[in-house]
């Protein structure tokens, strides 16, 4: 198989970010413009890298039966070497077109956004203040250059062992980045602290990783290689796994391919933040929003759907094994899509709305994935990757606005405290589409597509593939669902619209609110484009009038590679009642928000109508269920409890032993210090220094200091030992 | 190939031999260094020989001649730098009054 | 007519004669070489006439024109005068070291001439490391001007000897780079093969109108490495007199004279070697003789440009041409270097590689002049840094 | 039968000059010697049909490391003690032990046995070299270009003017 050549490229796709990342560190550290530049630049070179790989592929559907892989040897372990590389198939390609896209973006976009923060004085940083930069600017970039690299090299890995340590070196970054601002505080208590939310984040997701891990040993030890096509080619051994079982405690017996890919879901359920780990990503909010918009909507999260999808194979043949492991992500997905809904209805931070969205939305590509809809959850992935992360950028343009109007009236108004002033409160805001059209008409856009407002958005076409296949496939518990979440998530996506831009200002930073600059707001149009658009790659062929004019090309690309991995994924039949089902369901949730809170607009200092409808369910999801608190008691107060009394249990008993026995050492050492260390060591130690002292003062003579008096003592030795030659 | 390998090889244990000689007994250190430099060639020498007569189709012998020429090259300039820098802080480069490792 | 008809006839005469193989091979190098260096010598002798005219109509005057029709016969007479002069030299000079420079001097240019290509097959040695020889030779010359430098006890002449080193070694960098840029381009470091690559009508296939900025960079080092204006720091006779050749007279200096004159016709040759497609022309193919008539056109256009530069430009100051080189031509080169190979190594069609290739030497060139200007021009940051300050840093 | 008079003439001519390096008096002279030396090495590779390296001995050799030697020479006159005696105290017994040494491994040389093929040069064998270093030797290759800039600079470093 020849390659285009385009393709040798793929190995140096995460180099550029991983140079800028050290020259940023290393170098270019003090001064912040270059820095930035230093990250723009690379990110620009990975993305031109990745789209020329991207879009070569595209061009070439046939080079879906021949998956481009390029090894080099890199550790030796006994017999087996381990190989490191990378991969191209339609579903790096996919990825490669949307992350190096994205990326991009908001590299560019945070080059405006990271201006100096409301929460430093700025007489602490006079410096930085007068650049009107933030202090870390530099260290900001380096640390999303640093994580552009783990993206990126996860999406080329050609096998799992690197795959993970991109996995890892994204989850450092993501702590180092939701904790970014750590000596931010707030005068609530309870409100969760930027250094304490990227601790949180860490440990939950550690507790998925650990057993991701855990999966990847056992996949190793049967396996013998991690390499995607080693594996996957390879139908004798997975039929032999998904046939071998293994007898777990509480479980039974389940097959070898269960438990790994239970294992491997469970990376993912921690990094993609599902039902029961999703407690961190609502947290990790307290990020910069360029964080929000690159880790915890477009790239990092949609990681662990990019795992299973890589994974399918193995899942499906779990599935034919008779593990239940495919309904247990259907049911993760599905649920988590209408828990983490119904918790963003009540949400009034508009950064926690999204980040509630996001996990729901990931539930949708999970619940896809559990069906074997393979194909959908990667179109789906792809596109909400572009609208969810121009959501989250266009609300960090509006918190960049509502925190400068803040500033404004500070300083011009009455000069008093008058207390905290949160700028992501969406009832602190309204009025902001005729102070911030770009960044009101590109949020409206992104929200419409994230509602999957019909025909013409492209949420809508990814959206309307997932239920279509749950519903053709006879998933009906799947699709109520997914149904039911699909209106909440209009509901909600339009009540943060008309809270925000809609009405009338509620605070005077909301009348006085800017808009952002063009680094910003460009990024935003750009990713517009895509959100609108982007689903016309996808478009079923049997769709009424649109599936005649649009193309399915990506889909097709999809069903090929699919085809190629073992997974066959028909697409699912044009059916007028799901169809009609979801769209009035959008549409409702639409209309139900402008009832609500469009038609007549919440006056300032009103509280949230739904707040009297709902009573008491309000307090219970505005509380998120009370999840943090159940795990506090769960998991947090055992475990101190527990440190506790070990701590005593240290003290008391363990130290004392130690004690004694330091004791008796002591004293055992006193008495033979007195018998042997005297008379037998001490004897023999200087009679050694004797010894050494006459013999040094005998060899010394040959010392002469001069290299080449020793020189010629050596040629001397090699002539002796010549001589030994014609000898033997 | 009329000339026999053992010709270039003892051709080549002449050259080592001047060089070694030139190293054990010159007293300026720039002599020395050159009687180095002779060293390394004649191993160069020995090196094409033996790939010429035994392995030509295995083109290592002449990799290494190159590896060779770095490490002469290298050993060349810092070489230099020392004895000037030996020179400015004793005022004299000949090897027999540098007797430091004397102590 | 075929010239290389000429070689084989009178080997096979030869060898009609009863004389063995290896003797006759040996009186063909011997015959060739002493043809070469008939060439050379004559070819010296009318470039000295020359440049010596074009230098005069530049500045407005006739230049030799007494001697014979156009002056002709004149350096016939310069070397006449040359040969009766009194040779001198100086009472504490080295006298073996002394007498070898000059000698030196002009044998490492003639030995260049072995491997430059005058037609296809026309070539005194068609090896294929003709590049790598080129610049092994062209590197001699730098210490025969060490040796003359040191030997003359003299310390213009030693001061002239350091320059020689730190100009052509320094400049050697970028004309090797340059060479290197077209040994990837034709994969091949023979020169006739390079010559051959650059084949298509009217000249299209000249590597210079595919690598524009690297014969700009080959031209700027070249007339460094033949210590030409504006670059003739070593016997810039306003600083140091006449630099290393200062104690030398009567037909040794002659010797140094002459060196330089082939050294410049050397470097035209090789510069129409590797960018004007050598030999190439209507024709040429088919009658070899022809290749050597365009062979010889283009070199002297070649070398009216340089005659035309050296009459024209003032002298550089040496810290100037020393931070040039190392600031703005070494850049530049391995930027063209490290360009050319990547673009070649992306596998495009040749039509597109060709294009791209250009446009990425103009960028390059433009880059540079660009940052060159910001240099130059009297912009505020600039009021106290001179133009190529050499800075050192300070450890 | 050329070849052996042609290589008896290189040989004869290289180990005059060797010669005249060990001996010479004078640093410079030694130098210039010590490119002759080169220039018959060079020659030698040229017999044994290693172009490259031929010109690469060229190059480096005379081009860099002898124009070194005689730049460092010239820079530093006082460095070549002319007044004392050329050779060290142990001189005699070092030309003693090298004359044996050498008839001792001549000798050895001339008793073992090498399977000497008559197998030609690869055609492509510049190439092969090229590849060799990007690919089977890239890892030597980079070391040695790290090894270089380290000798570089710490040449600069150790020969520059401290106050």
């Amino acid at each position: 198989m020849n390659y285009p050549s385009v393709f040798n490229l793929t190995w140096l796709i995460p180099l550029p970010t991983a140079l800028a990342f050290f020259a940023i560190i290393l170098f270019a550290n003090p001064k912040k413009r270059l820095s930035s530049n230093i990250a723009v630049g690379a990110v620009i070179l990975a993305w031109i890298m990745s789209w020329a790989v991207a879009i070569v592929f595209f061009l070439n559907p046939e080079l879906t039966e021949h998956p481009f892989d390029l090894s080099v040897p890199w550790l030796p372990m006994g017999t087996i070497t381990f190989h490191m590389g990378v991969a191209v198939d339609a579903v790096t390609a996919g990825m490669l077109f949307m992350v190096g896209f994205v990326l991009t973006m908001i590299f560019i976009y945070s080059t405006g956004y990271m201006s100096f923060p409301g929460h430093l004085d700025p007489e602490k940083y006079p410096d930085a203040a007068k650049e009107g930069l933030d202090p870390r600017y530099s260290r900001f970039f380096a640390y999303i250059s640093l994580f552009a690299t783990g993206m990126l090299g996860l999406v080329v890995a050609n096998n799992l062992l690197m795959l993970f340590i991109f996995w890892e070196i994204m989850g450092l970054c993501s702590y180092l980045l939701i904790g970014f601002w750590f000596d931010k505080s707030y005068p609530d208590p309870k409100q969760i602290t930027p250094k304490q939310a990227g601790l949180k984040a860490f440990l939950t997701t550690r507790v998925g990783d650990v057993l991701f891990m855990m999966g990847l040993i056992f996949l190793f030890i049967h396996a013998g290689d991690l390499n995607f096509q080693a594996i996957f080619g390879n139908q004798e051994f997975l039929h032999e796994l998904s046939t071998s079982t293994v007898n777990l405690p509480f479980f039974g017996a389940v097959t070898w391919a269960g438990l790994i890919s239970m294992l491997i879901f469970w990376g993912a359920i921690g990094k993609s933040a599902q039902f029961p780990l999703h407690v961190w990503l609502p947290d990790a909010m307290e990020g910069p929003t360029p964080v929000s918009a690159l880790i915890h909507a477009a790239t990092m999260v949609s990681a662990g759907v990019y795992l299973i999808v890589r994974m399918s194979p193995l899942f499906s043949a779990a599935a034919h094994g008779g593990s239940g492991v495919m309904m247990f992500v259907a049911f993760i997905g599905a649920f988590t899509a209408l828990f983490a809904a119904t918790i963003a209805v009540a949400q009034k931070d508009i950064k926690k709305v999204l980040a509630y969205s996001t996990i729901s939305q990931l539930g949708y590509m999970f619940a896809a994935l559990g069906i074997g809809a393979w194909v959908a959850a990667i179109i789906h992935l792809l596109i909400h990757a572009f609208f969810k992360s121009l959501l989250f950028m266009a609300s960090g343009s509006v918190i960049h606005g509502v925190e400068h109007g803040h500033h404004h009236v500070h300083e011009h108004g009455e000069h008093g405290h008058e207390g905290y002033f949160d700028p992501q409160d969406m009832f602190n805001m309204g009025g902001l589409l005729k102070r911030m059209p770009v960044t009101g008409w590109t949020f409206i856009i992104g929200g419409a597509s994230l509602s999957a407002f019909p025909l013409i958005t492209a949420g809508f076409w990814s959206k309307d593939e997932i239920l279509a296949h749950a519903w053709a496939d006879g998933h009906m518990a799947v699709y109520w669902t997914l149904a039911a979440g699909a209106f909440l998530t209009a509901f909600y996506t339009f009540r943060q619209i008309f809270l925000t831009f809609f009405g009338s200002p509620r605070t005077e930073a909301a009348e006085h609110a800017p808009e952002s600059v063009r680094a910003m707001t460009w990024p935003l149009v750009a990713l517009a484009f895509f959100a609108l658009f982007g689903g016309f790659v996808a478009v079923p062929e049997d769709f009424p009038v649109v599936g005649g004019i649009a193309s399915d090309f990506m889909a097709k690309l999809m069903e090929l590679q699919g085809e190629f991995y073992g997974l066959h994924v028909a697409p699912a039949e044009f059916n007028w009642t799901p169809a009609l089902i979801s769209m009035t369901l959008a549409l409702s949730g639409i209309v139900v928000a402008w009832l609500v809170y469009g038609w007549k607009p919440l006056a300032a200092g009103k509280p949230d109508p739904l707040r009297r409808w709902l009573g008491p369910i309000y307090v219970v999801l505005e509380n998120k269920y009370y999840f943090d608190e159940f795990y506090h008691l769960v998991a947090v107060r055992p475990t101190l409890w527990l440190a506790s009394f070990f701590y005593l249990f240290d003290r008391g008993v363990i130290d004392r032993i130690v004690n004694w026995v330091g004791a008796f050492g002591r004293w055992l050492a006193a008495a033979l210090r007195k018998w042997i260390d005297e008379f037998i060591i001490d004897a023999a130690v200087n009679g050694a220094g004797l010894v050494t002292t006459w013999t040094g003062a005998v060899v010394r003579l040959i010392q002469t200091g001069q290299a080449q008096n020793y020189l010629l003592i050596l040629l001397l030795s090699v002539v002796v030992l010549l001589l030994l030659i014609p000898l033997k | 190939m009329t000339v026999p390998l053992s010709w270039y090889l003892i051709f080549a244990t002449a050259l080592f031999s001047l060089g070694f000689f030139a190293v054990l007994s010159r007293r300026n250190a720039v002599a020395v260094l050159m009687g180095v430099e002779l060293m390394l060639n004649a191993v160069n020498v020995n090196l094409v020989a033996f790939w010429r007569y035994l392995t030509p189709s295995d083109l290592s012998g002449q990799i290494f001649v190159v590896f060779v020429f770095t490490v002469a090259a290298a050993e060349a300039a810092v070489g230099l730098a020392l004895m000037i820098s030996i020179y400015r802080t004793r005022k004299t480069i000949n090897v027999d009054e540098i007797n430091d490792l004397k102590l | 007519m075929d010239l290389r008809a000429l070689g084989e006839s009178l080997v096979a005469m030869l060898e009609n004669v009863g004389i063995p193989h290896g003797w006759v091979l040996l009186i063909n190098w011997i015959l060739g070489a002493v043809i070469l260096l008939g060439v050379a010598l004559l070819l010296a002798i009318f470039l000295i006439w020359f440049e010596r005219k074009i230098a005069g109509r530049v500045q407005d005057r006739l230049g030799p024109n007494r001697v014979g029709p156009y002056g002709l016969i004149q350096p016939f007479a310069d070397a006449l005068k040359l040969l009766t002069k009194e040779d001198i030299t100086p009472d504490k000079a080295d006298r073996i070291t002394y007498n070898l420079a000059p000698i030196i001097a002009v044998f490492h240019i003639i030995m260049l001439f072995a491997v430059i290509p005058f037609a296809d097959k026309v070539v005194g040695a068609n090896i294929n490391v003709g590049i790598l020889y080129l610049m092994a030779f062209g590197a001699l010359g730098a210490m025969a001007m060490l040796m003359a430098g040191w030997a003359s006890r003299n310390k213009y002449a030693l001061l002239g000897g350091f320059r020689v080193v730190a100009q052509l070694l320094s400049y050697e960098i970028p004309v090797g780079l340059a060479m290197l840029t077209v040994v990837l381009m034709r994969g091949s470091m023979n020169l006739n093969a390079i010559a051959q690559g650059q084949g298509g009508l009217f000249g299209l296939g000249w590597y210079v109108w595919i690598l524009p900025a690297v014969f700009i960079m080959y031209f700027v080092a070249a007339l460094a490495e033949g210590e030409r204006a504006p670059f003739d720091l070593l016997e810039a006779e306003s600083e140091i007199v006449a630099g290393y050749n200062i104690e030398y007279s009567a037909m040794k200096f002659a010797w140094f004279y002459l060196a330089f004159f082939l050294n410049t016709w050397v470097l035209s040759a090789v510069a129409v070697t590797l960018f004007f497609g050598g030999w190439q022309g209507p024709f040429a193919a088919q009658i070899p003789a022809l290749g050597v008539v365009y062979f010889f056109i283009k070199v002297f256009i070649m070398f009216f440009v340089f005659a035309w530069v050296r009459a024209t430009f003032p002298r550089l100051r040496i810290d100037q041409m020393m931070s040039f080189c190392w600031k703005v031509l070494v850049p530049m080169g391995l930027a063209l270097f490290l360009a050319v190979a990547i673009i070649l190594k992306l596998g495009l069609p040749s039509a597109v590689t060709y294009a791209l290739l250009f446009v990425v030497n103009i960028v390059i060139l433009v880059v540079t002049l660009k940052l060159l200007g910001n240099y130059t021009r009297d912009l505020p940051k600039n009021k106290n840094k001179r133009l190529f300050a050499p800075e050192l840093p300070r450890l | 039968m050329v070849g052996q008079i042609l290589f008896i003439i290189i040989a004869a001519f290289t180990l005059l000059m060797g010669l005249g390096t060990v001996v010479a008096r004078n640093l410079f002279h030694a130098a210039l010697f010590l490119v002759g030396v080169f220039f018959g090495i060079a020659a030698l590779f040229i017999l044994l049909e290693a172009e490259f390296l031929a010109m690469a001995q060229i190059i480096i050799y005379i081009g860099a490391i002898a124009t070194l030697i005689v730049f460092a020479i010239m820079l530093s006159k006082g460095m070549m003690g002319r007044e004392a005696g050329a050779y060290n105290k142990q001189w005699y017994f070092a030309g003693g032990a090298m004359i044996f040494f050498f008839g001792l491994l001549s000798w050895l040389l001339v008793k073992m046995p090498f399977a000497a093929t008559n197998a030609s040069v690869p055609d492509d064998a510049i190439q092969q070299i090229g590849s060799g270093f990007v690919g089977h030797y890239v890892v030597p290759f980079e070391v040695a270009s790290v090894l270089l800039l380290v000798a570089l600079v710490g040449a600069i470093m150790l020969a520059r003017e401290r106050n």
